[in-house]
């Protein structure tokens, strides 16, 4: 948030996305007091899933991979089931290219412990 | 003709008259037991499986013992239909429709505890290989998923091959019944009308039928064995379990077979049809069984026996015999040997009573042995600091009387629907004596 | 005035996220699709980094060892503790009960702020600033008072809050006597022997890894001694090989404890024996008839006195063959140099310093002094009063004549004998204030509870050694209203007009910064900038200049100091009673954090027992009494009478019972001290036991405690240096493939000291649930590492004791996979044998056929009460009810290590990665590592010839090689 | 299904509705049908009709039974590869058994299926005059598009309790 204002302040307006802007205004106040923001979380895997999105990124995974053309959302919202079978597609697909290397990718324990 | 054919169908069509209340009362009694057993279940299921007396290592206690016990019943019925009828043994005839009625009603009882005993339930379908967006399937190697399909397998099959056979007898009711009965038999006559064309298909079809129900009978107790003889454990781990654990289920499947008859000949008037003679050699099957029994437990004591005195194997089955559970080992001796030996004197065989007492304890005594077999090892392990000492908890016990209610409960309706002796074979045998159907000389 | 540690550590700020770290501690069931809320940070803090462990270097106080300690923190809750490899005492590892302080930071009954007693007798929450007026007007009043109107009772507190109380007590006019300093395993005749011999009165330093003997007369240096992870380890520095470089450890006592279960041999002398050993060696060594070499001359003087002793008597009032007492003697002569430990706790009876003192003299006799003992090292910071001191307070608060008494982390009610009667003279005291964090026996006493902060939330510094300070430093902050204690005194003292001038520091933080100058003087006497240093120093942990001092700076024997001592004290006489033997436990302690639910719930080494007190007898006792393990049976002695279930237990002898130091051995205990150094005599009673005929479930982990020669555990010798193993070369299937990493473990059951550390770090890494007294009872304890104590065979001779730490063993071939009818358990391409507990149905086969039973079932959803649950490690999943769980090798210590190494693109190097249990192993007895790289030092280890695995002949293939402990015969 | 005519007898006595079958066949009537509550061994042989074909179907459906077995077991396993117990991970002996049941539960299910298209309307689209006692105590022979008289004149012979016309 505080990042994020780090630009926001300064940037000018937008004149095709009025809204947007407006959105992005009303935010600098609650930055100014303190109080918390209660985002509705959009992604979210189980409890029994470890997921880190630094292996994943560190694996060059673009973030639309997963979370769709995020720059074109007016509102985010999820594009992809994120159920295993989905992780698994993506997982095989890469473990095929490297097999020896990229073993622990079809490996239960890489992704529940 | 000892007895005609309309006083063979008025017998039968006897059996399904409006019943006393004699009937409904053990109908309450069976429902309420069975209920009372759900309703400890679902203690474990809200609850946890804190509530039985499992712990480390006893892993498994009355539910695995009820599951292999209601397995072992369901064997009776296939063997007496199946095998008996392959061996053209001829006492089969009068006996066989309610030996499979037992079986399929045991095999529903049965099928319930794999999936009681789960640490959670509600995932029990994992357990069935189904594609599946995981794309992660079942692991065949693991005797579990074979009781699955042979539980299953046997379930459907030995259903089959009672309604196939309840056909034309439901053709014979349908005719003279009258309001939802003429719907049900109609139904079950499966448009039968007894064309020539028709019992060829059929006499042919029934002879696959024991064929194939034949080797079922054989492997599903296999199966069941194999749980415990795949296992390391001493005292399951062992190359005699499947022939034993056969004897074993066809002993109390007999038993109980013998157990129902008794009192059922006399409930039903059915003593022209199930005549003394029948239960004599019913009662033979039980000797021979035993017998089998009394040897696979005699080769089990000597083989440990004959290990090093601090071998595993050999220190199990010491505790077995002088352990904490030492009195349940002798208990189930006498009543699974003992008790069935006697049959030998003639005297003994012939009085239905002493036959009722002797099978009825034999079931308690088959019960016992699987008790020993699953408890006692698992109590006994090769870590000895790991020993300790299983007792059921109410909740098991509730549920393992509950499995009676439920058995008999649904037998009580199926007495009452089904025609408990097979008509069609019964006017064949009138008619001619020596032949079953299927064997029938042919022209070509 | 705010909170130091929130002031001046904000990076500290505990964060209420809901899931923002994206890593669950929820069950391993179908995921909820209720909608969430995440409250990101607004302003992150520079150093979190959620999903990232964070560290802090503090000091771990749950005994007076003062171990130093790594937290590892998660979005700002504190997850795991683990020794700090830079501290020279700890040395990197802790103990169980290090381990522990974890959950005294999360207990739930954890005061939430100050509180006062209301005249409805119940205690009722007030504001810190009421708290502290009343406090101050309650001081002014009590100085008009004069002295001794004011008192504190403190625990050892060698640091800051030490010199703060002292300091604060002068203040408000109380004298330095005033202040009494109480630990009731405090070591005090080792202080008087030292003062009396030596003119030193100071607990000496022990060196044992010099020591090529080791002789224990009751110091039980596994459970409690002085301080036990540093002794545990240089105890396991001479272990683990053979012949005669390896260390010889005798015990000497009533008891075999566990210390004892790590000696070659038990010289069961009868309680209070052990001086009559002491005095048996002394005079064989001193002897000129057996010509010890180069003896230190001044013992060789007393040999006069020390020749009217007559063998036979020692050897009576021992109970011990006076060949045995000649054996050890001549092995001490030979074997140089050596050490000469006690008294211990359960050695401690009137007559404990002069045992002191002679056990002393043989070290100075063998010339062990300046080799493996050390004096000059102790700090004789606060060291704690004497009974005689406390007792003295006890009867002027009685008498009315104590207004203020602050208590201080301090339990007398609950550590002192009952006969003492410290309750009632707590109720004598107008206004009693405790600093307690938690109820205990004296804090409910108390008229003002004002909650110190736990040591974790907190400043502070230990110096438990001269050129060791441990500096303590939150690593989150307070997760309840409490005030650092001595915050509180400067916060009072200010408000005091009278004083306000003694307090010149704003808040306590100042006050430690400012004597760390002195401390970074001493470690580092010049130093270019302070702040540097202290930025230095609280980094890794504390100021270390530790060194042993230079050989020839040894004590001299005081002329004639020796003389008092060598004598045996008149002969109790021995009735129809029983010698009432009080033993310390690894997971007791001193009492402090005994409550708390990890310590509770793993079972003693010795006893296997949990959740439970209980009286041992020996089986020749326990069949005279007709009394089995469980039966309840009332022990009484001239000061009370209690009720303890029995446990059987051969190693003890016929002529003694022995209970646990604390609840019920206090009800019985009668209030005898040492007379020289008035330190608390533990032995001193004698005990009739007789069976009550109520039988209770003792929760009891062991089934049977012997081997029924089934040779589950190979041992070594000289003779025979190789374990004998089956030959498995024969295969059916070719081994799994392990390409990259083939995950193993070594454990040196030669060093392993049963002391319970490793399981207690299991419990806390992978958020192990603790299931309560009735699980155990029923056989559900949940541990995933099990003590197996095997005893030997034939009970009464020379038990030969083994000790199987017994966890998953990883197996290649491992049974408990193919019996899986969903795969929830399988061989994963690194060698582990991975348990998917979101996969898992829970048909237990698994553990049915798991050889080693070491997989746990989940019977009930576990509890894990707030705020316990914020110590849950978020990055393994809690299990739900009806899952099967066990040992993994801490696969997400693995997988940490592994992506620290991707990220840097190489492999993982070998020691990089550690599981909790090798990690805080105080023996080093657990090796982990690669068993592919030929060269690792577990694939080193697993090649020895000691190596055997457990169950071998089963051709599990295990990829844990237990390396097998070393039995000299006893050369007779 | 089309009314055919012929002429219907219904016997009590096995035996002598064998004897008319023989009869009717020797007195030049080709097709000859019976209906009965049971497989009269007697009856059946004097019919002398092929033995069933079902053979055909159920050996065949038992085939697939076994394929399906292996196809499951085998694949499933393959699919993804996880190693337990050190064991391969197409291992004969378990499999043998999953494919072992399958068989059965397959051949026994095609067995079914075939039994019920072969006896579906009486077998094969042919005409019998049913009737109530053919499933209790009666053999009902039925010469179809015999001559009437003859047909009669022979079931009376033989024995018939009565005899009627189908037209």
């Amino acid at each position: 948030m505080a990042r994020c204002q780090g630009c926001h302040r300064f940037v000018k307006e937008d004149k095709e996305k009025p809204a947007v802007t407006a959105e992005i205004k009303a935010l600098l106040p609650i930055l100014a007091e303190g109080s918390v923001i209660e985002w509705k979380r959009v992604h979210r895997v189980p409890d029994l899933v470890y997921f880190t999105h630094e292996r994943h990124v560190l694996g060059g995974v673009g973030c639309q991979e997963c979370h769709g053309d995020v720059d074109q959302m007016e509102v985010l919202r999820q594009v992809s089931p994120l159920t295993m079978g989905w992780c698994l597609q993506c997982h095989k697909a890469k473990q095929a290219q490297r097999p020896a290397e990229l073993a622990k990718l079809s490996d239960c324990l890489t992704c529940h412990k | 003709m000892s007895l005609s054919f309309e006083r063979l169908e008025e017998t039968v069509r006897a059996t399904h008259r409006r019943p006393g209340p004699g009937y409904f009362l053990l109908l309450l009694l069976a429902g309420s037991l069975a209920g009372f057993g759900g309703w400890a279940y679902s203690l474990i299921v809200r609850k946890g499986l804190y509530l039985t007396g499992l712990e480390r290592p006893g892993g498994w206690g009355n539910l695995i013992t009820d599951f292999v016990f209601w397995v072992g019943i369901a064997h009776s019925g296939t063997l007496i239909s199946a095998i008996l009828f392959l061996f053209r043994a001829k006492f089969r005839t009068a006996v066989y429709r309610v030996a499979e009625m037992m079986t399929v009603f045991a095999v529903m009882t049965a099928g319930l505890y794999p999936i009681f005993h789960l640490g959670r339930p509600w995932f029990a379908y994992w357990l069935f290989p189904y594609p599946n967006d995981r794309g992660i399937w079942v692991n065949f190697r693991s005797p579990l998923i074979w009781d699955v399909f042979a539980i299953s397998t046997y379930f459907i099959v030995s259903t089959v091959f009672l309604l196939v056979g309840v056909a034309p007898d439901a053709a014979a009711l349908r005719d003279k019944a009258t309001g939802w009965r003429k719907k049900l038999y109609t139904l079950l006559a499966f448009g039968w009308r007894g064309t020539d064309e028709q019992w060829r298909h059929y006499t042919r079809a029934y002879l696959f039928f024991a064929a194939f129900a034949t080797p079922l009978v054989v492997s599903v107790h296999s199966v069941v064995s194999w749980d415990f003889a795949v296992s390391i454990l001493p005292g399951w781990h062992s190359t005699l379990f499947p022939p034993y654990f056969v004897a074993g289920a066809i002993l109390s499947g007999v038993a109980m077979v013998i157990v129902i008859l008794i009192p059922l000949r006399k409930w039903l008037h059915l003593e022209e049809i199930i005549t003394p003679t029948h239960l004599d050699m019913l009662s033979r099957l039980v000797v021979l069984t035993s017998l089998i029994v009394t040897y696979s437990y005699a080769t089990e004591i000597a083989t440990s026996l004959a290990e090093p005195v601090a071998d595993p194997e050999r220190s199990t089955f010491v505790f077995r015999m002088t352990g904490h559970y030492a009195p349940l080992f002798w208990l189930m001796v006498t009543f699974n040997c003992v008790g069935p030996s006697l049959l030998l004197i003639g005297r003994v065989r012939r009085s239905i009573r002493a036959l009722f007492v002797i099978s009825l304890l034999v079931n308690v005594g088959m019960w016992l042995e699987r008790f020993n077999i699953v408890v006692t090892s698992l109590a006994h392990d090769r870590l000895p600091f790991m020993w300790r000492n299983y007792s059921p908890s109410w909740v098991e016990w509730a549920m393992t009387f509950g499995s009676f209610g439920w058995f008999f409960f649904w037998f009580l309706i199926g007495l009452k629907l089904l025609p408990p002796v097979s008509i069609a074979e019964m006017k064949e045998e009138l008619a001619h004596g020596a032949h079953g159907p299927g064997e029938v000389a042919h022209a070509s | 005035m705010t909170d130091p540690s929130e002031k001046v550590l904000s990076r500290r700020t505990f964060l209420k996220i809901a899931g923002a770290a994206g890593v669950g501690v929820t069950a391993g069931c179908s995921p909820q699709a209720a909608t969430q809320k995440v409250i990101p940070f607004l302003i992150p803090p520079e150093d979190i980094v959620p999903g990232t462990p964070l560290y802090y270097r503090s000091v771990c106080r749950e005994c007076s060892a003062s171990c130093g300690l790594t937290a590892r923190t998660r979005e700002g809750r504190v997850v795991k503790l683990e020794g700090n490899p830079e501290d020279p005492i700890g040395g990197g590892a802790l103990c169980a009960r290090g381990q522990a302080a974890l959950q005294g930071l999360y207990a739930p009954d954890r005061f939430k702020g100050p509180m006062r007693l209301g005249s409805d007798g119940k205690l009722t929450p007030i504001s810190w600033d009421e708290a502290e007026d009343q406090l101050g007007k309650a001081l002014a009043a009590a100085n008009q008072k004069g002295p001794g109107a004011i008192r504190m009772i403190s625990r050892p507190e060698p640091g800051s809050a030490g010199s703060l109380q002292t300091a604060f007590l002068r203040a408000v006019g109380a004298r330095s006597e005033d202040r009494i300093v109480f630990d009731p395993l405090d070591p005090a005749p080792l202080r008087a022997a030292g003062g009396v011999l030596f003119g030193r009165p100071e607990v000496p330093v022990y060196d044992l890894t010099k020591a090529r003997s080791i002789v224990c007369f009751g110091a039980e240096i596994v459970e409690t001694w002085v301080s036990p992870v540093e002794y545990a380890r240089q105890l396991a520095a001479g272990r683990g090989r053979v012949g005669e470089e390896r260390t010889r450890l005798t015990w000497v006592g009533p008891r075999l404890s566990l210390t004892g279960y790590s000696a070659d041999s038990w010289m069961r002398a009868r309680a209070g024996g052990e001086l009559a050993v002491a005095l048996g060696l002394l005079r064989w060594l001193a002897d000129p008839a057996h010509e010890t070499t180069n003896l230190a001359r001044e013992v060789r003087l007393l040999f006069p006195q020390l020749a009217r002793l007559d063998p036979a008597e020692l050897s009576r009032r021992a109970d011990v063959p006076w060949t045995q007492i000649e054996l050890l003697a001549k092995e001490l002569a030979s074997r140089r140099p050596s050490a000469l430990l006690g008294p211990g706790l359960s050695s401690q009876g009137e007559d404990a310093t002069q045992l002191a003192a002679v056990v002393m003299l043989i070290n100075l006799a063998l010339g062990n002094l300046g080799q493996s003992v050390w004096y000059g090292l102790d700090p004789r910071k606060d060291p704690s009063s004497s009974l005689a001191e406390v007792e003295s307070l006890l009867a002027d608060m009685s008498a009315g004549r104590v207004e203020v008494l602050f208590v201080h982390h301090a339990d007398p009610v609950g550590a002192l004998p009952a006969v003492a009667g410290a309750a009632d003279a707590l109720g004598k005291v107008p206004l009693v204030v405790s600093f307690g964090g938690r109820p205990d026996a004296t804090t409910s006493h108390a008229r003002l509870v004002l909650p110190d902060h736990h040591p974790l939330e907190a400043w502070g510094d230990a110096s438990p050694r001269l050129g060791v300070v441990n500096l303590c430093q939150p690593a989150m902050t307070p997760l309840a209203d409490t005030r650092a204690a001595s915050q509180v005194l400067l916060e009072v003292g200010a408000k005091l007009p009278s004083l306000a001038a003694h307090f010149p520091w704003p808040d306590f933080y100042e006050y430690t910064q400012a004597r760390s100058e002195t401390y970074a003087m001493l470690a580092l006497g010049k130093f270019p900038d302070l702040v540097s240093v202290q930025r230095d120093a609280l980094q890794r942990g504390g100021y270390y200049s530790f060194k042993l001092p230079a050989p020839t700076d040894v004590p001299e024997l005081l002329a004639g100091a020796a003389d008092a001592f060598l004598r045996l004290p008149s002969s109790s006489l021995r009735g129809s009673e029983l010698d009432l033997v009080i033993f310390p436990t690894v997971l007791r302690g001193d009492g402090r954090s005994a409550e708390l639910p990890w310590l509770r719930e793993v079972p003693d080494t010795v006893s296997t027992v949990s959740w439970s007190p209980w009286a041992e007898l020996s089986p020749t006792t326990a069949k005279r009494l007709g009394v089995v393990t469980g039966d309840v049976v009332a022990v009484s002695t001239s000061a009370g009478k209690t009720e303890v279930p029995a446990y059987v237990y051969p190693g003890l002898r016929n002529d003694a019972v022995a209970l646990p130091v604390g609840f019920p051995a206090t009800a019985v205990l009668p209030a005898a001290r040492d007379a020289l150094s008035g330190a608390f005599a533990f032995r001193s009673a004698r005990a009739a036991v007789s069976p009550t005929g109520r039988r209770v479930n003792l929760p009891l982990l062991e089934g049977s405690p012997y081997q029924h020669g089934r040779e589950i555990l190979g041992t070594v010798s000289a003779a025979a240096p190789v374990v004998h193993r089956p030959d498995l070369s024969a295969r059916m299937y070719k081994e799994p493939e392990h390409p990259l990493h083939r995950w193993g473990m070594v454990i040196d059951l030669d060093k392993c000291t049963g002391c319970s550390a490793c399981i207690v770090a299991c419990f806390a890494e992978n958020n192990v649930p603790v299931m309560g007294p009735e699980a155990a009872v029923k056989g559900r304890y949940m541990g995933w590492i099990r003590m197996e104590r095997y005893l030997g065979e034939e009970p009464g001779d020379a038990l030969d004791v083994n000790m199987l730490p017994m966890l998953c063993q990883q197996c290649t071939n491992a049974p408990c996979e193919p019996v899986c009818p969903v795969y929830a358990t399988y061989h994963t391409a690194e060698g582990l044998n991975a348990q998917v507990y979101n996969r898992c149905v829970g048909t237990r086969y698994c553990s049915n056929n798991c050889p080693y039973k070491v997989r746990t079932f989940n019977w009930r959803d576990a509890q894990f009460a707030a705020p316990l649950n914020m110590q849950l490690n978020p990055d393994v999943t809690v299990r739900s009810r009806g899952v099967m769980e066990k040992c993994t090798f801490c696969v997400q210590r693995i997988r940490f290590g592994e992506n620290q190494a991707r990220n840097e693109h190489r492999l993982v190097r070998d020691g990089e990665v550690t599981p909790a249990c090798a990690q805080t192993c105080p023996a080093k007895a657990i090796v982990f590592g690669d068993l592919k790289d030929s060269d690792s030092s577990v694939a080193r280890l697993s090649r020895e010839g000691r190596g055997f695995r457990a169950l071998e002949d089963l051709n599990t293939q295990p990829a844990i090689t237990y390396l097998a402990r070393v039995r000299e015969k006893e050369e007779q | 299904m089309p009314v055919e005519q012929g002429v219907l007898g219904s016997f009590s006595e096995p035996e002598a509705a064998a004897r008319a079958v023989l009869a009717l066949k020797a007195g030049g009537c080709a097709d000859v049908r019976a209906a009965m509550p049971a497989p009269f061994p007697q009856v059946v042989a004097a019919l002398g009709k092929r033995r069933s074909a079902i053979d055909f179907v159920t050996f065949p459906g038992a085939l697939l039974g076994l394929l399906c077995g292996i196809g499951l077991t085998v694949g499933a396993s393959v699919a993804w590869p996880i190693v337990t117990g050190g064991k391969p991970i197409v291992s004969i002996p378990p499999f043998v058994i999953v494919i072992f049941e399958v068989t059965v539960l397959i051949g026994s299910l095609t067995n079914l299926a075939a039994l019920s298209l072969g006896t579906w309307h009486g077998g094969r689209p042919r005409f019998f005059p049913s009737q109530a006692q053919f499933n209790a105590d009666r053999i009902g022979v039925f010469a179809a598009g015999a001559d009437p008289t003859v047909a009669e004149q022979i079931l009376r012979d033989s024995g018939a309790q009565e005899v009627s016309r189908v037209r």
